[in-house]
């Protein structure tokens, strides 16, 4: 039984109108923050950013100055070489990370042998591994995708991990008293346990995938939004840096968003429990 | 220690053929580093085919680990247990899950991925020999029969109630046609209202589709009011301590809890087992502190 | 608004129970690792044809490296950055978390700006930011402070959102003023998910420091993980790397202690 | 802790409640009637226990009546004065245990007292006294989280009671428990109960929890909650385990069932 006693001390909630007008407003002053501290603060530091209309000017222009806008080729290009690049590693990391959190959480063998190999990898922080990929792999384009995949694959892996080993036994013992056999234990009782936590583990490996996606093209890329970002430093065309920033921000944020629905697609049955709970 | 064959009134239907249990001896340690913990000691029951059994005693009686046994979810160290004179469990036979004894889990275990109609309709696809299209056929008179549950044989178990799901899962083990049926106190978790509701259920289905069926339970009233005879067990380690026969007659009816006959029976069980779980209870603080 | 985190590392591996038994089968696995490495490198398989042996590796670890000033003061430099950047982040991003968690209007205000940002990867502000700051030291540690920022932020936020609302009522009904219901009920209630933010941020923050040292420094354990492979020395890469990784664990360990300090009831 | 049993008359915590009702309106979904019309008299110094399936309403009823909850429309009044809000006088012990698990036990019993001014040494003498009694003393050190469940709600009824309030509201405190530790919690509280003639309302969904415990138990019928019946339960005080197994304990028994079970017979 939900109650109106205010719960944390101060919070009431807003109604659902009020909150778009504040959100509009923390917008507005946002921009309007950015183009005070661009133009009117006495920091040198601040004046050498770009305004926010510049950026939106140049970033909607059909003739950008620096040639990048949403009616430029190039720019499209970047994001197509980013956008692969992320999807590659994920698909990657879902088609290894997935089996193996599986086996590694049903089979207590698989476990001991690939568990300490994984932990003795994992505390590396996968971007270490830039400078051996360029060298180990045929050209850049295999070595930044290894270092996005290595991100995503430990956050698939451990996800349908922890997912296995989070099924209560009875639906193990409730399917073997229903005669089901091992390899009918596998598809209706571990896989679709473990999708829920399987799925979180796609949202953090694709979030993942972005953050260490960006560190690769910036150092080995010719190509892709962070390629973009740091040549349009070298270049001095700064707008562009923010346009390659907010590219990355939505596109991330989309294939995140995307994950999920077809997460909520495939579990029906998962979204009525949160439905019925929410 | 009194044992008296339990001969319930013939209103019922025919007895099976099937699912007469003999319990022998069993015996259950385990040692947690070392420590020798007698779960069960000794532990001897028969039960005619067709009988209904209720097991009650505090946490720590072994009525969890008899279960495992019975199931095949676990071996005993010591003694034997045979299903129509076969065994079914013994220290060296290798334990082995079934339809011909199927569980209903305390916490519940149906499926939350599949349907009403996919979970009661596991069994059967499972031991193959039926085709889907019979399988379903013969669930859903199955659910109708039972209180018209075929309504909601399209919905996922987390949309039903605690009470349709306990009933749904009842369903999906009497769908097998099971030599026992083991229950493991599967309304603890249910009020008052709730629960006398699951009893009229369980009760129906028992009396149309009659089987062994072993309950296990912690409510005293309930395995008066359910059972033909009811076993009272003693805590750590588990043996049996009282055999009590329920003579009432069947259908039972809630009216009969103030009869006479079910208040003698009352008194007898009352002591031996809030006895049982003052002593498990201190044992529980002692090692606690 | 439970959505993920960006989290390289995700829930601790759970310990096997027998541990004795397991070890072997576990330590077979790492022996297996090395030994794959020997092999590959001996029969310079496609790619690892200049890659040095673990032996060679560990010979030129002692000969040069452990022993060199040089190296230590990288290990030196790498940890002031994630740390500066860290606690920055604690100390700015904890606040707000609380803020965003009791405060409505603030909340419907600053939270679609700060949800707007939270997507953008830490890395892709290293241009602006060292457009922005005087030095490449104070760009490093902006970035590492976005890292870890972000999520200890979001961390807090669902802590007071998760806190139980009975426990707020219990200490009103026993007389407890707002100051004290903060103090004694709210900030301990927001402990635990402090803890995760933490842990989770501390493993973006010595990624983002890599990267950032790779692109914009000239010191560091990233530098100089970068400088063996400029120099085509892949020997220099590998201790380079191994010495990031055990910078990462000892950095987790810090966190873990800290944790187990703020939160003596959870033993 | 020596009250002796005080009479009715004295002895606080008379709550009476008029024309009570409160309707939850969610965003997205329809508004729910909890309580419609309610209306009752729990005398004081006496064990009043509300019983009703699930979704009755009751657990609303005891929010009420702790202030954590305001009703639509009507009043409630205690000792004939209007509850508006929480209060020490009022208090009560959730479903799911409440003891803040970042302070020890002794923190939890003295935190009402400091609360409110009281000075440190009386506290930490009236917390020592308590533990004492409900035989936690050795644990007064120990995180809630390292105490079994009996002892957290023993714990708590010491944190409640440390403030004397004129009235214990308890909503379905032992269902979480395994059902050992149930029956020796319900057992704990008769016997306070017996000693201290605390005014008490008891909510609970088990009707033999009911029987034992109870002065006089209120039948809720489902949302919206409204009283079916009064039942005085005249079984004799101190209560045993033995009074299960007597005939007016059965008679009880298919009395209040009858009243639950009224127009239920065809349930779903």
């Amino acid at each position: 039984m939900p109650t109106d006693a205010a719960i944390p001390v101060r919070t009431t909630s807003l109604l659902p109108n009020r909150r778009t007008w504040l959100a509009a407003l923390g917008f507005a002053g946002f921009i309007l923050a950015w183009y005070a501290a661009v133009h009117w603060s006495p920091f040198a530091a601040f004046n050498r950013l770009p305004d926010p209309f510049e950026v939106v000017v140049e970033w909607t222009s059909s003739d950008p100055y620096y040639g990048i806008s949403i009616f430029t080729a190039d720019y499209y290009t970047h994001i197509f070489y980013s956008t692969y690049r992320a999807l590659a590693a994920f698909g990657l990391a879902v088609l290894l990370g997935v089996p193996l959190g599986i086996f590694m959480g049903w089979k207590p063998g698989v476990r001991a042998y690939a568990g300490s190999l994984l932990s003795l990898l994992r505390p590396v922080p996968p971007l270490a591994w830039v400078p051996i990929a360029i060298l180990v792999f045929p050209g850049v384009e295999p070595a930044v995708i290894f270092v996005t995949f290595l991100v995503a694959f430990f956050a698939t892996t451990m996800n349908t991990l922890v997912g296995v080993r989070a099924i209560p036994q009875d639906y193990y013992r409730a399917a073997a008293c229903l005669g089901a056999s091992n390899r009918d234990v596998l598809f209706d009782v571990v896989i679709p346990g473990a999708m829920p936590s399987i799925f979180t583990g796609l949202q953090i490996a694709m979030g993942a995938a972005w953050f260490s996606l960006v560190a690769g093209e910036m150092i080995a890329a010719q190509y892709g939004l962070g390629f973009l970002i740091w040549e349009s430093y070298s270049l001095i065309q700064y707008p562009t840096i923010v346009i390659g920033m907010a590219t990355l921000g939505l596109v991330g944020y989309l294939s995140s968003a995307a994950v999920r629905l077809v997460g909520r697609r495939l579990m029906a049955w998962h979204e009525q429990r949160l439905g019925m709970a929410g | 220690m009194t044992t008296t064959a339990s001969h319930p009134p013939e209103d019922l239907g025919p007895r099976p053929q099937t699912g007469g249990l003999g319990i022998a001896n069993v015996s259950k340690v385990y040692d947690p580093e070392g420590r020798a913990v007698v779960a069960l000691d000794d532990f001897s029951l028969d039960v005619e085919a067709g009988d209904f059994v209720a097991i009650v005693g505090p946490s720590g009686c072994g009525k969890s680990t008899l279960l495992n046994i019975l199931a095949g979810f676990d071996t005993p160290t010591s003694g034997e247990v045979l299903l129509d004179g076969v065994p079914l469990a013994g220290p060296d036979l290798a334990p082995r899950p079934g339809p011909d004894r199927v569980v209903v889990f305390q916490q519940g275990a149906l499926f939350p991925w599949m349907t009403v109609l996919g979970n009661v309709t596991y069994g059967l696809l499972k031991q193959g020999g039926v085709s889907r299209r019979e399988a379903e056929a013969r669930a859903i008179t199955l659910l109708a029969e039972s209180g018209k549950l075929d309504r909601i044989a399209d919905a996922y178990p987390a949309q039903l109630s605690s009470g349709m799901q306990r009933r749904v899962e009842i369903i999906r083990a009497l769908i097998n046609d099971p030599r026992v049926l083991l229950l493991d106190e599967p309304f603890r978790a249910m009020d008052t209202v709730n629960k006398s509701t699951m009893h009229r259920h369980l009760l129906e289905l028992y009396s149309r589709n009659r089987k062994t069926i072993v309950f296990i339970t912690h409510d005293l009233e309930e395995a008066l009011f359910l059972a033909d005879r009811v076993i009272v067990m003693t805590t750590r380690p588990g043996t049996l301590k009282m055999d009590i026969a329920v003579n009432l007659p069947r259908p039972r009816k809630r009216e009969m809890m103030a009869s006479d006959a079910y208040l003698a029976l009352r008194e007898k069980a009352v002591f031996a087992v809030s006895e049982e779980a003052k002593r498990a209870f201190e044992r529980g603080e002692r090692e606690m502190a | 608004m439970k959505d993920a985190t960006v989290a390289t590392t995700s829930p601790a591996l759970p310990r096997p129970r027998r541990a004795r038994r397991l070890d072997w089968r576990g330590t077979s696995s790492v022996v297996g690792f090395f030994l794959a490495w020997q092999l590959a490198v001996t029969f310079s398989l496609p790619g690892f044809t200049d890659i040095p042996t673990p032996w060679e590796v560990l010979v030129t670890f002692v000969r040069d490296f452990l022993f060199s000033a040089n190296y230590w003061s990288s290990w030196l430099v790498s940890f002031q950055r994630v740390f500066l950047g860290f606690f920055l982040a604690q100390i700015i991003g904890i606040p707000l978390g609380l803020f965003f968690g009791t405060h409505a209007t603030f909340r419907a205000l600053v939270l679609p700006v700060f949800e707007m940002m939270r997507p953008i990867p830490p890395l892709a502000w290293v241009p602006l930011s060292i457009l922005f700051w005087p030095t490449t030291e104070a760009s490093i540690v902006f970035i590492t402070f976005i890292g870890a920022f972000f999520i200890i932020t979001i961390n807090v936020f669902e802590g007071v959102r998760s806190i139980r609302p009975e426990h707020v009522w219990l200490a009103r009904s026993l007389g407890a003023g707002t100051l004290r219901i903060f103090r004694r009920i709210m900030i301990p209630a927001v402990v635990p998910s402090i803890a995760v933010g933490m842990t989770l941020g501390i493993a973006v923050t010595w990624n983002v420091v890599i990267a950032a040292e790779m692109i914009a420094s000239d010191s560091g354990l990233g530098r100089l993980t970068w400088e063996g492979y400029v120099s085509s020395t892949p020997t220099i890469v590998i201790v380079g790397m191994i010495s990031i990784g055990l910078a990462g664990y000892l950095s987790t360990m810090i966190v873990d202690w800290i944790e187990s300090r703020m939160m003596p009831w959870k033993q | 802790m020596e009250a002796v049993a005080a009479t009715v008359s004295e002895t606080p915590g008379a709550i009476s409640g008029h024309n009570l009702s409160k309707t939850y309106r969610q965003k997205g979904q329809e508004p729910q009637v909890a309580l419609a019309d309610l209306s009752f008299d729990f005398p004081a110094a006496t064990l009043n226990v509300v019983m009703g399936t699930s979704g009755c309403g009751k657990s609303t009823l005891a929010k009420m009546l702790a202030g954590y909850a305001k009703p639509d429309e009507g009043n409630l009044t205690c000792d004939g004065k209007r509850i508006t809000g929480p209060g020490p006088d009022r208090l009560m012990v959730f479903q799911e245990t409440t003891l803040w698990p970042w302070m020890t036990v002794q923190e939890n019993v003295v935190f009402g007292p400091l609360s409110r001014g009281g000075s440190r040494s009386e506290a930490d003498a009236a917390a020592a006294e308590l533990l004492r009694r409900f035989g936690l003393s050795d644990f007064r050190d120990h995180f809630p989280g390292q105490l079994s469940g009996g002892m957290m709600r023993r714990a708590e009824i010491a944190q409640a009671l440390i403030n004397s309030p004129s009235v214990m509201i308890l909503d379905e405190p032992f269902r979480g428990l395994d059902v050992m530790t149930r029956e020796l919690m319900q057992e704990y509280y008769v016997r306070l109960f017996e000693e201290t003639r605390l005014s008490t309302v008891f909510i609970t969904a088990e009707l033999e929890e009911a029987l034992f415990l109870a002065d006089r138990i209120y039948i809720m019928s489902d949302a919206p909650g409204r009283i079916v019946k009064i039942l005085d339960v005249d079984l004799p005080r101190p209560r045993e385990i033995s009074c299960l197994a007597t005939r007016r304990y059965a008679e009880l028994e298919q009395e209040a069932l009858d009243a639950l079970y009224a127009g239920r017979e065809d349930l779903d």
